[in-house]
């Protein structure tokens, strides 16, 4: 929440190293605003990615998630967007089916000189998540939303 | 019902011929226990024990994952139309040598009794066998017996499938019944059982059990058959079926992808196409 | 003791007093999606209780529950549940055994008292329920258990059609049954002599020492054979009702962690495996073998009496239908083979 | 220390030493009790085991590496295999754990009084030979024991624990102190090969009433059992630790069962005599 009691997703972002990163990389130094909601996990290729990593996120109380890695075609690995592009449809088909809103899965491809581009997934992901508004968990029970804050077991 | 019997006196006399034969050194298919009257896998090495297999409509469990145990023997198995798909993926996943195998097929199966993943089943004849007991189904037969259930779950709202899910998800044990009677699931290590990383949490809690679901229908995806073992085997009635079979028919929408068609295809997340679907991807 | 015979529309105004005193615990039937199965739940419905079927999971589930929080870190205070005081109606002789087995090694033992059981079982009040025949693959009186009473219940319900006798063993609860119409005694022995009488006429035979001989079986070939189908799943420890290896685990972040007691199955693999990669029992039959001989042989030179109670309930639940019965008759022929069966104890 | 009790006890660390890190990374613990009355009452003999707890994370057995007259610290080492062993490793000075114990039966003392003693030390399996070693050579104590001798085995010279005993354990009456590693290596003066292959040239085995206590890994027992056993040594005179996954530390939770026995509650300490008597499984 925000200081005008507004929700402020968390979305978990994993960014290929060789665009989406530095895509955000650039958006900083270009000094293109874009909101701060997003807590990046740098991955060497969106190829790498387990997809158990965006469940477990969800887990762990994420809001949303946003993957980005290179467009099609040009992945640094040849390859390794192209498995993952099927990975996540196949992923997405399934939380949605199980019932987590579309709108908190953001997919996307952005390459390192995409600056602009990648504040406006941002931009996007985050208005897609607040759409939904906080993500209550798998088991409906919420999350507390400041960091650090601590939840004692009731018993 | 005719149709068990006659499947059933077919199986015998081929698993008879195959143990003296020394074709192979075991048969695995269906039998009845001792003190119960119950469906129960056998192990058949002795030719006059041949007609203990029996094939009826108890013959709940997916045979194919006992190959595994079996690897470097001569081994005989008795296959419904699920298994042998079963057996197909294992070959195309490279997981048993074909030449070690002989797959008694059924054709036609009849279906099993309260598997609601028969009701879906368009697949009722073997898709890999060395023999075949019973008659092969044409695609008007397999049609007519097709129920034409429209999916539940996927008519509701978000929300409503959510809570669908946490109902069934929050009687979870953890027996992992599910995952020892699934026939995708050989992992040496299944996931929920390193703590390096901790995918999982051990207590029995409804977010933990809904990631395990989750996760499992994930290493599904593309590979399972929709034989409805999962199902039959929980204890406490959870719809396990429901997302592995939802991962089957997007498979299929997407990718126009089959688990278990033949064997020497590729799995469905092994593989890619360039001009694969984006669906669900942002603009 | 006391005898009473009331019918079933006294038992329902008895069931709405106690109700005022107690929780009560009994088995219902419960609709669960894909299956209907009879399990013990806390109910106020007297018409809600299951009689006839015996129930598809253990009262083990009340006093032993799956996940129980042992303690935390920054309290540094066990729990123990303060409930009121509970008592689970309609547990069958199978099961008073098996509560009886868990209170042997929870409380009995001078070594360790497990006080958050303890705190629980003190609480709870078994009330037993004869079987009036036998269940589907139950088989306690072959391992020497009376199907049709049990005096480790300090209340005994006799349910015949609509009227029930109740057996109040325990003085304390004397008070609560005093103004309730007497039953004969001779009457109710009538009908227990009945009742074991279609218990014997439909039993199996089984000739096998307990304790098992520990080495000579751990030894034996038969294993493999037994265990073939087993998936190796934990159905039959978790529905068990005498199983009882647990698991201690951390949950949360360091300063509010809590200490968890959780169920454990020796049928997982991670079960018995070291940190370094050793597991020594690395095999499903080195599994089955140690659950078999955990029931037959460990826990009977440990403890008093078996760690099996033949209730059935994992030949029923099995996703195989492997049987326990089958096992112990390989046992027999196996001993037998060896030229008569000497016990563990010997 | 209530021995029923399934919480553990605060503990802070003192001290961490690294003892190896190239080949094995293990690190000894020194450890005090935060709570006075519990570290004035906590008594344990050597061979017993604690559980030690890294909140949040889980629990795991470790045996005492430290001699009982020690009374102000309790030291354990700790190989990096795991989950807990690695969150071990990464604790500072002055951090929280939790103990809780002694389990276990420990090492035979008293019945041990009157004799030679023999040990041979394998790795990390030198813990809790230390913890009886630093015990017996302990001026309270020795002139309870006849002549001590050890035998200390390591993969290679970087391995070697424990360096700072060395010489103490030298100098104490009586005693002989032999260290071996597998392999030849330069700079190394002292004795070569494989524990069991040492013992009839390196040691006086053959002094009456000797008995031998060994720990190591297993098949390093393996060899020295049989080969103790054929220098004529009497199985009930070879004592050795085993280790189980554990959790209850009471024989209550199952998993380190043999047989009948619970190696948390009968053992760890087993005489090769009783380990022949039990199953096969460990």
């Amino acid at each position: 929440m925000n200081e005008n009691n507004e929700f402020e997703p968390k979305i978990a972002a994993f960014l290929c190293t060789w665009c989406s990163y530095a895509a955000a990389d650039l958006a900083g130094s270009s000094r293109i605003q874009y909101p701060p909601n997003i807590r990046v996990v740098r991955v060497p290729c969106t190829g790498r990615m387990d997809p158990f990593l965006i469940i477990k996120a969800f887990n762990m109380g994420a809001d949303g998630i946003l993957v980005s890695g290179c467009h099609p075609g040009d992945c640094h690995f040849l390859d390794g967007n192209l498995y993952a592009r099927r990975r996540f449809v196949m992923l997405n088909e399934m939380m949605q089916y199980a019932g987590v809103e579309a709108e908190r899965m953001n997919f996307t491809w952005c390459s390192a000189s995409e600056g602009k581009r990648f504040a406006g997934v941002v931009e996007d992901a985050v208005e897609n998540v607040k759409k939904v508004g906080p993500w209550q968990g798998f088991d409906g029970q919420g999350f507390s939303q400041e960091e650090g804050e601590t939840t004692v077991e009731k018993v | 019902m005719k149709k068990y019997e006659k499947i059933t006196e077919e199986i015998v006399e081929i698993a008879e011929k195959l143990l003296k034969e020394n074709t192979v050194e075991k048969v695995i298919g269906f039998g009845i226990g001792i003190f119960t009257e119950e469906v129960t896998p056998i192990f058949i090495s002795n030719p006059e024990n041949a007609d203990r297999l029996v094939f009826n409509s108890k013959a709940e469990m997916s045979l194919a994952k006992y190959l595994l145990n079996y690897k470097d023997q001569k081994v005989a198995i008795v296959a419904k139309p699920c298994d042998s798909r079963a057996i197909a993926t294992y070959l195309a996943e490279d997981l048993i040598k074909r030449e070690n195998i002989k797959v008694i097929g059924i054709n036609g199966c009849p279906g099993i009794e309260n598997n609601t993943a028969c009701e879906e089943c368009d697949i009722r004849n073997a898709v890999i066998s060395d023999y075949t007991v019973g008659k092969k189904m044409t695609e008007e037969e397999i049609e007519a017996k097709l129920k034409d259930k429209e999916d539940k779950i996927e008519k509701m709202t978000p929300a409503e499938r959510m809570e669908y899910f946490q109902k069934e998800f929050e009687r979870c044990t953890r027996c992992y019944a599910c995952r020892e009677a699934c026939y995708v699931c050989y992992c040496e290590q299944c996931f929920t059982e390193g703590n390096q990383p901790e995918w999982v949490g051990d207590s029995v809690k409804l977010n933990d059990n809904f990631t395990y679901h989750l996760m499992r229908a994930m290493h599904m995806a593309g590979r399972c058959v929709n034989c409805g073992a999962c199902e039959m085997a929980c204890p406490e009635g959870i719809d396990v079926r429901a997302l592995a079979a939802k991962m089957c028919r997007s498979a299929e929408e997407l990718f126009d992808y089959r688990a278990g068609i033949d064997s020497d295809q590729k799995t469905l997340l092994s593989d890619y196409d360039v001009n694969d679907t984006e669906s669900g991807f942002m603009e | 003791m006391m005898i009473k015979k009331i019918d079933k529309n006294q038992f329902k105004e008895l069931f709405d007093k106690l109700k005022e005193n107690y929780n009560i615990a009994a088995p219902v039937l419960i609709d669960k999606n894909k299956k209907t199965l009879v399990e013990y739940h806390y109910i106020d419905d007297f018409d809600k209780i299951d009689w006839d079927e015996q129930a598809d999971s253990s009262p083990k589930n009340i006093i032993f529950p799956q996940n129980a929080p042992v303690g935390n870190d920054y309290k540094e205070k066990q729990y123990y549940d303060t409930e009121q005081d509970t008592l689970i109606l309609g547990v069958r002789s199978c099961d008073i055994e098996a509560i009886k087995t868990l209170d042997q090694v929870f409380i009995e033992d001078e070594m360790y008292i497990d006080k958050n059981y303890k705190a629980r079982r003190d609480k709870i009040t078994l009330v037993g329920l004869s079987c009036p025949q036998r269940n589907k693959s139950c088989f306690c009186d072959t391992l020497g258990f009376n199907p049709v009473e049990s005096n480790y219940a300090p209340l005994y319900i006799f349910k015949d059609g609509n009227e029930f006798w109740i057996k109040v063993k325990d003085k304390k609860f004397e008070s609560v049954f005093e103004n309730l119409p007497d039953g004969n005694q001779d009457k109710l022995e009538e009908l227990i002599e009945k009742r074991i009488n279609t218990f014997t006429e439909s039993s199996f035979e089984l000739d096998i020492p307990i304790p098992l001989p520990e080495k000579e079986m751990f030894e034996a070939d038969i294993w493999e054979e037994m265990s073939e189908k087993c998936l190796g799943c934990g159905i039959c420890t978790y529905y068990c009702p005498t199983c009882y290896c647990f698991n201690f685990i951390w949950e949360g972040k360091d300063g509010e962690s809590t200490k968890y007691k959780n169920w454990d199955s020796c049928m997982f693999s991670t079960y018995s495996a070291h940190a370094s990669g050793h597991n020594p029992r690395d095999s499903k039959e080195k599994r089955y073998r140690n659950r078999i001989m955990h029931k037959f042989s460990y826990h009977p030179l440990n403890y008093e009496g078996l760690g099996c109670v033949g209730c059935g309930r994992c030949i029923d639940r099995c996703p195989v239908n492997l049987d326990i019965r089958e096992a112990l008759k390989l046992t027999e022929k196996y001993l037998e083979e060896k030229g008569g069966a000497k016990s563990g104890k010997d | 220390m209530e021995k029923t009790d399934m919480l553990p006890h605060k503990a802070e660390v003192l001290e961490i030493k690294q003892e190896t890190e190239t080949n094995l990374n293990i690190k000894t613990f020194k450890v005090k009790f935060i709570d006075n009355d519990i570290r004035k009452n906590f008594n344990f003999k050597p061979g017993q085991f604690m559980m030690v707890t890294v909140y949040g994370l889980g629990e795991a057995p470790f045996g005492f590496s430290s001699s009982p007259t020690e009374k102000d610290y309790i030291e354990f080492s700790v190989k990096e295999v795991g989950l807990v062993t690695e969150a071990l490793h990464n604790l500072k000075e002055g951090d929280k754990i939790g103990i809780r114990g002694p389990f276990g039966n420990g090492f035979p003392l008293d019945s041990t009084e009157g004799k030679n003693i023999i040990f041979i030390g394998g790795g990390i399996g030198l813990a809790p030979l230390r913890s009886m070693i630093n015990y017996v050579l302990d001026e309270k104590n020795r002139d309870k024991y006849q002549r001590i001798q050890l035998l200390n085995a390591f993969r290679s010279p970087e391995d070697t624990l424990f360096c700072d005993d060395y010489q103490w354990w030298e100098n104490s009456k009586d005693t002989l102190v032999k260290y071996t590693i597998d392999e030849p290596c330069e700079g190394w003066s002292k004795c070569v090969g494989y524990p069991h292959t040492l013992i009839a040239e390196e040691l006086d085995y053959n002094l009456p009433d000797t008995r031998v206590f060994t720990c190591g890994p297993p098949i390093m027992i393996k060899f020295i059992t049989e080969r103790l056993q054929e220098l004529g040594i009497e199985p009930s005179e070879i004592i050795t630790t085993l280790e189980m996954r554990m959790s209850c530390g009471v024989g209550k939770c199952g998993r380190c069962n043999i047989g009948h026995y619970y190696v948390c509650k009968d053992g760890p300490v087993f005489t090769l005599e009783q380990l022949r008597e039990m199953p096969d499984e460990y």
